[in-house]
């Protein structure tokens, strides 16, 4: 059995180096963005094999990649979006993005999170 | 035929991981010599897993996978305007190829020429029954070692008042990190609310488990700080200013507890970082409580970046 | 029994993986690549985790592999769908 | 021993490579990348010879992962200074290696 | 050792309190922790004397499993410079560094980044682990980068950019050359390593090792990070940037070469880094000649000032063991290194002086100043009589020294490149004293409180007093001293 997991292993990593050719060719950062997304799902899928290979505390990394996987992703989208700090579902704000210039709900949105560390601070 | 098999896959292994690393260096555009470096960072977490090193392979998808690639692609995010300008240099650069391939081969050279060490292995073996926990990664670094990871997390500390002192005068007491905004109630949102609660317990259980597996503060400490950073990114939570008196408290927690263990040391079981046998395991998961809470705000202030105003490109 | 379920989950997952690949480098506009791919790659990774899980010696590692495939789902989904999104802005835009 | 040689002469290389890119690149970001690289590579060339004995030795271990922590510290900073300096003279590049296109 | 402790653990206490306490508690825990550490560092300076070298193994495990700290007469020195160099810095940044006077920001961060520098400073000078070095240097590198960027303006910022570059560089070199000796004797302590059997890659190692340091040291040609990042820096932190920082990497390269594995400093290697060092000396000392600014003709000072430093490697190393010279040689460039700590400090604090009371460091607009400030002038006066090495300074001694061992081991060239040296540099130092003692202008200039001149007159008299006294720190300098420097029979 080892012997054949180790084998899909090396064909997970062999379909990875398609997905590498899409993240060198592009050609939208989109297609960068996705193809890289593929290449850490590909990962998570050899560190599980390589778990039963070898040693089952494997699976604690394959967890934290995913997990920092989804971060990478958040960043990934917010590098995306015309200020670097924003959300693609907001409606296209202008490149130079000020609060009066925000949709409504996004203007509450903000109004709403800069409570918070007043709150914070009436706790402390 | 596994053998043979092992080797196949370490051997495609290395070659992507070459492959990556040459494209980060050689292929043209920022963008996309990040994205290949957060690919690199996914690779090399495999890689110290054949290495039977999963204690640095958690290291390794944490930090070089995870931070550090948010870190590149937010800064990348805000440099896009800046990025008409030069980014290599004309032409072939002949005297750094040299240099580089220089130094790829001398150290190439030096792997069949350096003979295996017989120590530490005998004083490992003595010691690590007596070092309180089972891992032994553990044990040299937070018993052994304690003095260097001590210092590091006082590197963090560092960097992070260097990240500070890049602020502009005027944005000092603004919240830190770029404002960050998303559509309330949309994906990006909702995502900032199931994510943390399940990296919580990832985190958590990593320091927990440091202790006698794989894990431990630091990987558990990256885990929770990619999660606040999850939170925050997700505009779900606002990062506080520099000077809020809780988080600087808990900025310096971790390295304070460690400096005044060691101290109870010196004082109590005859020298500073001297944890006394049978006492050494709760002080230990102690230390790296503290230390962990340190690292992941340290980790995630980091990322964030200075204070900023809103609206300033 | 383990073993074959394993065989046949994990030889699965690796098809899914290859047509994902192939879908990501044949697919001519970035939005089928995108739609092609986030199922296949999901679909590919369940497998595999699905075959591991056979030959996993206790509940809580089967616990830990479910765990990663629902994280790489849910990053997956939520991710397609704002990377759709802000290429649509992209293109609208340009 | 052959599969341990295999990463080792990948550590080198990356060392090589990620020196190569330190001293060619212009974009700030891509030496902060660059940089990364050589640190890992050596960090695989040194795991690797921690495994070549019977037991794989913890010592490196732990050294690495102090290496990567303070490596994402440096980097940090790095990071923060080119955007610093984005900022204050409008290019990502040192001002002395401008040169004309 | 509770000397030896204190000098470790008190600064870097301190500056988590200064990162977590409000302000106004901030000031007085600082009074404390500079003086604690300075009586600590004193106490320390007292105990290798009268004991002999301090040691210990933290956490009472002994290597190759632990991390050894040794106090030697070297290291003791240093941290020694390092306190008296802190103590006046902090006297003469009280009240620049405040809020009203340098803005929140400096303000916040440069109390922290101080004490943390000291931390790392007292950390590499006692430590005997190569990793555990590694480890001090990347401190020391984050302070010190934090320190010129809290200049804040675009050429700082530019500064410490380059800086940080070069100076990751260099430890990455270094710790390839550490990654080598662990693979291949699997020890990082000194002793341990002094005592290996030799292996191939052991070359190899100490040529990455030394490569590395010297680019933190800012050794010729490595040194054009320095100038921009020591003359853009607040003039506080300039004092201990050049001051303290490049004898960081400095002493690690004196402990490999002498101390580790003096079995391979062949001749060639040695001279090269003679030669570096030579022309370290001339190239800084002409480009100080040049420069318009009185930070900029300081910072080039300290290229030159930091290749005599290097002399030390062809007149006291190689395997051929102790020759009558050494001992002097060896002890001449400590001498070198502190008596320019001292006065460097000294230099770079008055000329933040002349800046606060004329608004720049420009040459044009110090002319006069003499009048005005008289202590400044007389504190720079002092330390440039260092500089120069005319009798009685500590640079005096320290230029005796090396050029006797140098006509004793018949390597004359190096006295007529340190002759050169000193000539030059009375001329690079002679066009700011020109402009400070000219008879016209000093009109209109802000005064700066007497207590603030006082600083840096203290710390140029020290550098005076080192060469008076020379005979009882020669003695202590030799304490621990490894044996590829000791004196033939």
């Amino acid at each position: 059995m080892t012997a054949w997991l180790s084998f899909v292993a090396i064909g997970v990593l062999a379909s990875l180096a398609g997905a590498l050719w899409r993240v060198w060719r592009g050609p939208a950062p989109a297609d960068r963005m996705m193809a890289a997304q593929l290449v850490g799902t590909g990962g998570v899928a050899v560190l599980i094999l390589l778990a039963a290979v070898q040693d089952w505390a494997a699976l604690d990394v394959a967890v934290a990649l995913a997990l920092l996987a989804a971060l990478a992703a958040v960043g990934f989208v917010k590098a995306g979006t015309p200020d670097g700090a924003g959300d693609p579902e907001e409606e296209a704000p202008p490149a130079d993005m000020q609060l009066s210039a925000m949709t409504p709900d996004a203007a509450a949105q903000v109004g709403r999170t800069r409570r918070d560390p007043d709150r914070r601070r009436g706790d402390g | 035929m596994t053998a043979a098999l092992g080797l196949a896959l370490d051997a495609a292994l290395c070659a992507l991981i070459l492959g990556v690393a040459l494209a980060v260096v050689a292929g043209r555009g920022v963008f996309r010599a990040v994205v290949f470096f957060i690919v690199y960072g996914l690779l090399a977490a495999v890689a110290w897993v054949r290495l039977d090193a999963v204690n640095v392979a958690l290291a390794e998808a944490a930090i070089g996978a995870g931070l550090t690639g948010v870190l590149l692609l937010a800064a990348h995010g805000r440099l896009r305007r800046a990025e008409a300008a030069q980014d290599l240099a004309h032409g072939m650069p002949w005297s750094a190829a040299l240099a580089g391939g220089a130094l790829a081969a001398a150290l190439g050279w030096a792997w069949f020429e350096m003979p295996i060490p017989v120590e530490p292995g005998p004083e490992l073996a003595e010691a690590l029954p007596r070092a309180g926990v089972g891992n032994p990664v553990t044990a040299v670094l937070l018993n052994f070692r304690a003095w260097d990871t001590l210092l590091e997390s006082i590197v963090l500390l560092a960097a992070l008042i260097g990240v500070w002192m890049l602020a502009r005068e005027g944005d000092w007491r603004e919240p830190l990190g770029r404002p960050q905004h998303a559509r309330p109630g949309g994906v990006m949102a909702g995502f900032g609310r199931v994510l943390p609660p399940v990296g919580l317990l990832v985190g958590v259980w990593l320091v927990w488990a440091g202790a006698d597996h794989p894990g431990g503060a630091f990987q558990g400490g990256t885990v929770l700080a990619a999660v606040g950073l999850v939170a925050v990114l997700a505009g779900v939570i606002r990062p506080p200013w520099i000077g809020a008196p809780l988080w600087q408290g808990a900025l310096v927690l971790g390295p304070a507890v460690f400096l005044l263990a060691g101290i109870a040391g010196a004082v109590l079981a005859g020298g500073f970082l001297t944890l006394p046998e049978g006492f050494a395991k709760p002080a230990i998961v102690t230390i790296e409580v503290a230390l962990t809470v340190s690292i992941a705000v340290t980790l995630a202030f980091l990322v964030l970046g200075p204070p900023e105003a809103e609206g300033a490109g | 029994m383990a073993d074959l379920a394993t065989l046949l989950f994990t030889a699965l997952g690796l098809v899914f993986f290859a047509a994902g690949t192939v879908g990501l480098i044949r697919f001519p506009d970035t939005f089928s690549r995108l739609h092609a791919l986030t199922k296949a790659d999901n679909l590919g990774l369940g497998f595999i985790a699905l075959g591991v899980a056979f030959q996993a010696e206790s509940w809580a590692q089967v616990a830990r592999i479910a765990l990663i495939w629902v994280l790489a789902l849910l990053a997956a989904g939520a991710v397609a769908q704002l990377v759709a999104r802000a290429a649509l802005m992209r293109r609208g835009g340009a | 021993m052959a599969a341990l040689s295999i990463y080792a002469l990948t550590g080198a290389a990356l060392v090589g490579l990620g020196f190569f890119g330190l001293l060619a690149a212009r974009h700030l970001l891509r030496r902060v990348v660059a940089f990364n690289l050589i640190g890992s590579g050596l960090f695989l060339y040194f795991g690797a010879a921690a495994t070549r004995g019977a037991a794989p030795d913890p010592v490196p271990q732990a050294l690495i992962i102090t290496g990567i922590v303070v490596a994402l510290a440096a980097s940090a900073l790095a990071v923060a200074l080119v955007v610093a300096q984005v900022r204050a003279a409008g290019r990502a590049t040192l001002p002395e290696e401008e040169d004309a296109p | 050792m509770s000397a030896l402790l204190a000098c470790l653990v008190l600064p870097l206490l301190g500056a988590l309190a200064a990162v977590a306490l409000p302000r106004r508690a901030v000031a007085a825990v600082l009074a404390g922790v500079v003086a604690l550490t300075l009586v600590a560092a004193v106490g320390l300076a007292v105990a290798v004397h009268s004991g002999g070298v301090v040691r210990l193994a933290l956490g009472g495990w002994s290597p190759p499993l632990g991390i050894a700290l040794a106090a030697d007469g070297l290291g003791a020195a240093f941290v020694l410079l390092t306190a008296l160099v802190m103590a006046g810095v902090a006297a003469a940044a009280r009240d620049e560094m405040t809020p009203q006077g340098a803005g929140p920001r400096a303000a916040f961060g440069f109390w922290p980044l101080m004490l943390l520098l000291w931390g790392a400073l007292n950390a590499v000078f006692l430590s005997r682990d190569l990793f555990n070095l590694y480890v001090g240097i990347e401190l020391l590198t984050l302070a010190a980068v934090a320190l010129v960027a809290i200049g804040g303006r675009a050429e700082a910022i530019a500064a410490a950019m380059r800086y940080l570059i070069f100076a990751l560089a260099g430890s990455l070199l270094y710790l390839a050359g550490v990654v080598l000796i662990y693979g291949a004797h699997g020890t990082l302590d000194i002793d341990l390593v002094a005592a290996r059997d030799a292996a191939a890659p052991d070359g190899l190692a100490l040529a990455l090792m030394t490569a590395g340091l010297l680019v933190k040291t800012a050794l010729f040609p490595f040194h054009v990070w320095l100038p921009p990042a020591h003359a853009s820096a607040p003039a506080p932190a300039s004092a201990l940037l050049s001051a303290l920082v490049p004898k960081a990497s400095f002493v690690i390269l004196l402990r490999l070469w002498f101390e580790a594995m003096p079995d391979l400093g062949t001749d060639r290697a040695l001279l090269l880094l003679g030669v570096l060092g030579a022309a370290a000396i001339l190239w800084g000392s002409l480009r100080a000649l040049v420069q318009a600014r009185l930070k900029l003709i300081v910072a080039y000072s300290t290229v030159a000032q930091l290749g005599y430093l290097f002399l030390v490697f062809p007149l006291a190393g190689g395997a051929a063991g102790a020759q009558p010279w050494t001992a002097g040689a060896w002890t001449g460039a400590i001498f070198q290194a502190l008596s320019h700590g001292l006065a460097k400090a000294a230099m770079f604090l008055a000329a933040g002086l002349f800046m606060a009371a004329a608004g720049s460091d420009r040459l044009g607009a110090l002319r006069g100043l003499a009048r005005v400030m008289p202590m400044t002038a007389f504190a720079f006066a002092l330390a440039s009589v260092t500089l120069i090495s005319l009798p009685p300074s500590g640079g005096f001694t320290a230029k005796y020294l090396l050029m006797t061992s140098s006509f004793a081991a018949g390597q004359w060239i190096w006295a007529l490149v340190m002759t050169l040296g000193g000539l030059l540099t009375a001329g690079y130092l002679y066009r700011p004293m020109a402009a400070l003692f000219a008879r016209e202008g000093g009109e209109g200039v802000q005064t700066v409180a007497r207590a603030r001149q006082a600083v840096p007159l203290v710390l140029a008299g020290l550098a005076i007093l080192l060469g008076i006294l020379s005979a009882a720190p020669f003695d202590f300098l030799q304490i621990g001293r490894p044996e590829a420097a000791e004196e033939g029979p």
